[in-house]
């Protein structure tokens, strides 16, 4: 009965990487069905194809790398990376889109890296960036399938028109002849809800709520408040199962509300956006509790989060309201995982018993 | 005040040297495996742009174009770049001889260095924006933070994926590179920020 | 911009304020890296010679490891050390940050430590090995029985060619290894990144 | 300055400070402490270590074949890393040989095997009620004769470091009941039912170091030894802190910190001996060896694991084979995959079973396949800094693993490898399940190495140094002696303004003078040959 030579713990808790990936995807759930409620079955869908591909993909990089796919895939990242990446991208984008971006997001972002763990940038936000920046116009508009072509009154999405219509987005061959191609480009092609300029006004919210429409008939306009409820409430979750921490979010909304407070005047001539409309109005809480957490690509010591944290609040208020991109969580993210490094290396925290780095540059100084 | 800040935020971060202009990308290609060298090498390279630019922008204003030169500035930018970084790397060499021994001709490769004298025949050429001294002094600080920066933080990333096993063929410099890229796009995101 | 508003000046006040300290902190921080980077030419030297073996045998061409120190400081290649072994090539491809070249064969291979014992019955006591050992390791006087000092023996082997009568012999030094712990999983072996492989490069 | 100067010490409170860093896993502890301490019968036979700290061996005072009684001194110390054992049982000493050791590889020590003969008679004892009379030099004498060293993790052999008992001021002793790690209850068995003991024995420990005052820091999940403590304490000058359960709380810097809530400096504090921090086991075997006379041969250890019938405590003699024990339990051997010494987190998973109890062994455990799994596949890490935020010595294990899995000795020394205790709690936490200790303790091990030799090299650097400046030094002496030679010979030729010319005249004529001698010589040979022939009138 010789045991090969154990190391000394031999207890461990229950935690594991899929635990924690699978902890995500349900903290997300909320959010994907009210916004499948306002935006139609496109999110559904633009997940659907997005988790396929990236599984195929990882399937096939763990292959080329030899590691068995029994312990790596069911660790579930790929599955995140792929609904974050859906997430972000606009309801309707072809599906064409959504591969190309997930391709760059798991082949280059994750496995030129060498897998999970070892990449430098989210793969998600690295797919979204790279089809933002090469496709502008098809990244920022959203395919709402609002009006019914004979009546013209907004549909809902779930109805039979609805989905339809989502389905025709996603799949333009599915369109067999032309005029339905045609209906097609009616389609309401809003700019993407995270930068309505209605919700610019200080009284979005306050219409919203007063509208006499029940709060789930709404439209797709001021349907983005509630499923930034839906994440917010996903975040907050997550924050009390102990999966991620509370530095990187607090930053983060910190920084943004307090930007958006300092430079927000009301009723003056140029509209930087109500501090709500920057929370609520925009993909701020998702990609503060789900998409900069990531803790791959953030900086790892405490004071290096609140850091990271900041940069990326900073650089996104100033990109949505003086940038020329509509929603810069993306942008931000990356910029932030490119100082995470940095962030590691120059900010390392005192270890027990050890003299601060302060006091220590203090006597380098006298001395 | 406030255009001097916004000056030098827009050389450093929306039109960065290396990832926006894509000058001096030679100089930061060559990833040295520590950081500290890289440290090293960055302040250098920003004290010489900072001053070879100014100087030249003062050449410019001063002796050429008046004498109607202008057609000899990239010679003279250049010769003034090198001789001023010989002249710093002179003296790096006598105080910090582990520094000059860490990197021995680096030093004196940064007066060549394509973002330093880049930066001086951009600010040659725009004619209107740059006519005070002061925002040319801005331009040059801001690209030269923006190129230390840079530097810097590919060090470090260096050092961070010194530790991870990519595939073979993405080993040291495809990976790097990659990185490089993945940057440059967020920093293209930052266009029109100014 | 229009009539800034009570939080607009706040914030400008905080973020010059926060930029000033940190500024203040940048320029404390170099300062004082500067003063320690200041390294002159002996304290350069000295820096090197820590990172040498110290056994003075002369393989590498110079008759100690302190003028080996002095010309790697003038520029002199990192690999000509083969007592050093791995060890000090790294440490020094590391200091130095040299192109990391393997260790130079032409000055001979290094397996382990040895150390010179004497067999005393066939001593004459001629002293000459005496006067060749760098490190003052032989006991004994002209005309009576040497003997080495195990414990200050860098098994350096200078005293074996002046023998006369070829007594001195180089016996390992076998170390009781005590059983460790190995790595779980290092880095695979074909992996050669910087600046830590440079063994495995080498 | 010493460690403790300024310390404002209130009494009263028995509130502990905030420490570090920890975990609170589950402590499968209920189990062994449903029954009392037992004492089990003598094995048929006891191994006993001769291994020092330092690697040398203790001297055997006894010879193959001799007999022995309980409590007999049969290996003295050599060194002061060395601790006098005596025999736990009567009986014949069997052999001296090399026995296999607690340890997860093959390592084997010289051990004394003895053979119990079951008389267990033992030889005459002498114990000291009052021992207040004698001094502290002699009590402190005492307890190392009896073989009495510090019990907890650190097993430094001798119970009052000799120097300081003299030197500076011992100002607090520091009494460790934490138990923090899962599995092990033999302290807290001690102190439910010997607390009276444990107590008088704080007292005779804090006598011999001299200390002003004395704390026991017990953990607040301990409720009735808590309740047997506070009555032994009732009228004695000894604190009682209660220290926040978690694991690892037993660690030597955090009982520090709990109780004086400084922070200990990094390094060690063997120089500032202000304080002194040993294990109840420690103040058990002392009050054993000075009130009863007994010499330090047995203690108490925790059998448990899922396949042992009853999981007990047990007080066990020093030497006895551990499965012995596990035999005495009710091992059901089919369900036990492996055996740790130790409890489950910093215990070492043994290489071979059949190895003696020593004077650490405070648990040992059955391990079944349910409750020790086979450690799972490692991922690679996350980078979540789950482990970061649990280690007691606040170090970054994350870039730790990143460092030692590519040997990067210059940024493992720059990120304070040293100060990782090797507690476990990183591996605990880590959801990639990385075996973290492993790889610091590899790293460690090479960097021991690197230490050593770097310190042989900088050994050689200064006889190298005095061989150069030696050798200077001869050759100015001996220029200036050749100078004073000179100088004297110039001094005593100037009366006689030696020069080359006359040197040869002087040469000829002392030739002459020879020649000249010589002639006259045989001319008077002559003259006396004539004279000689004739023998004529003298």
């Amino acid at each position: 009965m010789k045991p090969s030579t154990i190391s000394s713990p031999r207890q461990t808790n229950s935690k594991s990487v899929s635990n924690l990936m699978k902890t995500v995807l349900i903290c997300l759930c909320p959010g994907i069905v009210s916004s499948c409620w306002f935006f139609g079955i496109g999110i559904l869908l633009n997940i659907l194809i997005a988790t396929i591909a990236a599984l195929v993909f990882e399937a096939v990089c763990l292959a080329c790398r030899g590691k068995d796919p029994k312990v790596q895939m069911t660790d579930l990242s790929a599955v995140v990376t792929a609904v974050l990446f859906a997430l972000t991208v606009p309801v309707g984008t072809p599906w064409t889109f959504i591969v190309a971006g997930i391709a760059f997001a798991i082949l280059i972002s994750k496995h030129a890296y060498g897998g999970l763990g070892q990449n430098l940038f989210n793969p998600a936000m690295t797919g979204y960036l790279f089809l933002l920046l090469s496709f502008p116009l098809a990244m920022t508009t959203w395919h709402i399938p609002l009006n019914d072509l004979t009546s013209g009154m907004p549909i809902s999405p779930l109805s039979m028109e609805g989905v339809r219509q989502s389905l025709l987005a996603s799949f333009p061959f599915m369109a067999f002849d032309s005029n339905m191609s045609k209906e097609l480009i009616d389609g309401m092609t809003v700019a993407t809800p995270l930068t309505l300029t209605e919700m610019a006004s200080p009284n979005a919210f306050a219409a919203a709520l007063s509208s006499d429409a029940s709060i789930w008939s709404r439209d797709a306009r001021t349907g983005w408040e509630i499923v930034n409820m839906a994440y917010l409430l996903g975040g907050l979750t997550l924050l009390g199962l102990k999966v991620i921490r509370w530095h990187i979010p607090l930053a983060i909304i910190g920084t943004v509300t307090l930007l958006s407070l300092a430079f927000y005047s009301p009723g003056s001539a140029t509209i930087t956006g109500t501090p709500y409309m920057h929370l609520f109005g925009s993909a701020t809480i998702l990609g503060a509790f789900f998409i900069a957490t990531d803790p791959v690509s953030a900086a790892t010591t405490t004071s290096g989060r609140l850091i990271y944290g900041v940069i990326i609040g900073i650089s996104l208020y100033s990109i949505r309201v003086w940038g020329s991109y509509p929603d810069a969580v993306a942008i931000a993210v990356i910029f932030g995982n490119f100082w995470a490094p940095m962030l590691d290396h120059f900010f390392k925290p005192r270890s027990y018993g050890h003299k601060s780095k302060l006091s220590q540059l203090i006597q380098g100084l006298k001395s | 005040m406030s255009d001097i800040a916004s000056l030098i935020l827009a050389a450093a971060l929306v039109n960065n040297v290396v990832f926006v202009q894509l000058l001096g990308v030679s100089a930061v290609a060559n990833f040295s495996e520590r950081l500290q060298p890289a440290i090293d090498i960055a302040i250098f390279t920003a004290v010489v742009l900072i001053l070879s630019s100014t100087i030249n922008q003062l050449l410019f204003w001063f002796i050429l174009s008046p004498l109607g030169l202008e057609m000899l500035k990239l010679i003279v930018f250049i010769g003034i770049s090198s001789i001023l970084a010989t002249v710093l790397a002179r003296i790096v060499r006598e105080n910090f001889k582990l520094t000059a021994r860490q990197q021995p001709i680096g030093f004196y490769l940064a007066g060549i260095n394509s973002a330093v004298v880049g930066v001086s025949l951009l600010n040659s050429s725009i004619t209107p924006s740059l006519t005070n001294f002061l925002n040319t002094v801005a331009v040059s600080a801001g690209s030269a933070l923006g190129f230390a920066f840079v530097l810097v933080g590919l060090g470090a990333i260096k050092i961070r994926l010194s530790t991870s096993d990519a595939p073979d063929a993405f080993r040291h410099n495809p990976v790097m590179l990659i990185s490089a890229g993945i940057a440059a796009m967020s920093f293209l995101g930052f266009a029109g920020l100014f | 911009m229009e009539t800034p508003f009570v939080s607009t000046i706040f914030t400008v006040i905080l973020f010059i304020g926060i930029a000033l300290v940190f500024c203040l902190y940048a320029l404390a921080v170099a300062y004082n890296s500067l003063k320690q980077r200041r390294v002159q030419d002996q304290i350069f030297v000295d820096k090197i010679n820590q990172l040498l073996p110290q056994t003075q045998c002369g393989q590498c061409g110079y008759e100690g490891c302190e003028p080996y120190a002095q010309a790697i400081s003038q520029g002199e290649a990192v690999n000509q050390c083969p007592p050093g072994g791995m060890a000090t090539l790294v440490k020094l491809t590391t200091l130095l940050n040299d192109q990391v070249k393997p260790l130079n064969p032409a000055h001979g291979q290094f397996e382990v430590f040895k150390v010179a014992v004497i067999r005393e019955d066939e001593c004459i006591g001629c002293v000459k090995c005496i006067k060749a050992c760098p490190v003052d390791a032989i006991l004994g006087g002209p005309k009576l029985m040497h003997t080495v000092i195990e414990a200050e023996c860098t098994g350096c082997d200078l005293c074996v060619d002046p023998c006369p009568v070829d007594c001195i012999d180089m016996v390992p030094v076998t170390a009781a290894e005590s059983p460790a712990w190995a790595l779980p999983s290092a880095l695979p072996d074909d992996l050669n990144n910087f600046p830590n492989n440079v063994e495995r490069q080498a | 300055m010493s460690f403790l100067a300024g310390l404002f010490w209130d009494k009263s409170s028995t509130k502990a400070h905030k420490t570090p860093g920890g975990i609170k896993p589950a402590d499968f502890k209920d189990h062994s402490l449903r029954s009392q301490i037992m004492t089990p019968p003598v094995p048929k036979e006891l191994w006993l270590s001769l291994r020092q700290k330092d690697g040398n061996n203790l001297e055997t005072l006894v010879a193959v074949g001799d007999k022995v009684l309980k409590h007999q001194l049969i290996a003295a110390a050599t060194t002061p890393f060395g601790v006098p054992i005596h025999a736990p049982t009567s009986g014949q000493i069997k052999e001296i040989a090399a026995k296999l050791v607690v340890n997860a590889f093959e390592e084997r020590q010289l051990h004394i095997v003895i053979a119990a003969d079951g008389l267990d008679n033992s030889q005459q004892l002498h114990p000291l009620e009052m021992y207040q009379s004698i001094s502290k030099i002699q009590l402190i004498a005492k307890l190392h004769d009896l073989g009495v060293g510090e019990l907890g993790g650190a097993d430094f052999p001798k119970v009052i470091k000799p120097d300081i008992a003299n030197q500076s001021q011992t100002e607090l002793l520091i009494i460790n009941a934490c138990e923090c790690e899962p599995f092990i209850s033999a302290d807290e068995a001690l102190i439910r039912e010997k607390a009276e003991q444990v107590v008088i024995g704080v007292e005779i420990l804090q006598r011999a170091s001299g200390a002003n005052n004395s704390v026991i820091a017990i953990e607040t999940r301990m409720l009735d030894s808590i309740q047997a403590l506070k009555a032994a304490v009732e009228n004695r000058n000894i604190k009682l802190v209660l220290v926040q359960t978690k694991y690892p709380a037993g660690d030597k810097n955090q009982i520090i910190q709990a109780v004086t809530g400084k922070e200990v400096p990094s390094g060690d504090l063997q120089k500032d001996n202000s304080i002194l921090v040993h294990n109840v086991g420690t103040a058990y075997a002392a009050y054993n060896a000075v009130i009863k006379g007994q010499a330090y041969i047995s203690r108490i250890t925790t059998l448990a694991g899922k396949p042992l019938k009853t999981a007990k405590n047990f007080e066990v003699l020093l030497g006895t084979p551990v499965p012995f024990l596990l035999e005495l339990c009710g091992n059901d051997t089919l369900k036990q995959e492996s055996t740790i010494v130790g409890g489950s987190l910093m215990g070492i998973t043994l290489f071979e079973e059949n190895v003696p109890i020593t004077r650490k062994t405070n648990c040992i455990i059955a391990a079944c396949s349910d409750w020790f799994p086979e450690p799972p596949a490692e991922l690679a890490c996350i980078r979540c800094g789950d482990c970061a935020d649990v280690c007691p010595a606040k170090l970054l294990p994350q870039q730790l693993y990143a460092f030692s899995r590519s040997q990067d000795l210059e940024n493992l020394e720059d990120q304070n490898l040293i100060d990782c205790i090797e507690c476990g709690a990183c591996s605990y936490v880590c959801p990639s399940n990385i075996p973290l200790v492993q790889y610091f303790r590899a790293s460690k091990a090479t960097q021991q190495d690197h230490l050593k030799q770097s310190e042989l090299s900088g050994h050689w650097k200064e006889r190298y140094q005095f061989h150069q400046s030696r050798l200077i030094k001869d050759k100015e002496e001996s220029k200036t002696r050749k100078a004073r030679v000179t100088k004297s010979r110039a001094a005593n030729s100037e009366s006689t303004d030696f020069s080359r010319s006359t040197a040869k005249t002087d040469i000829a004529a002392a030739v002459n003078r020879v020649k000249k001698r010589k002639i006259e010589a045989a001319l008077k040979k002559a003259k006396e040959a004539k004279t000689e022939p004739g023998e004529g009138p003298i």
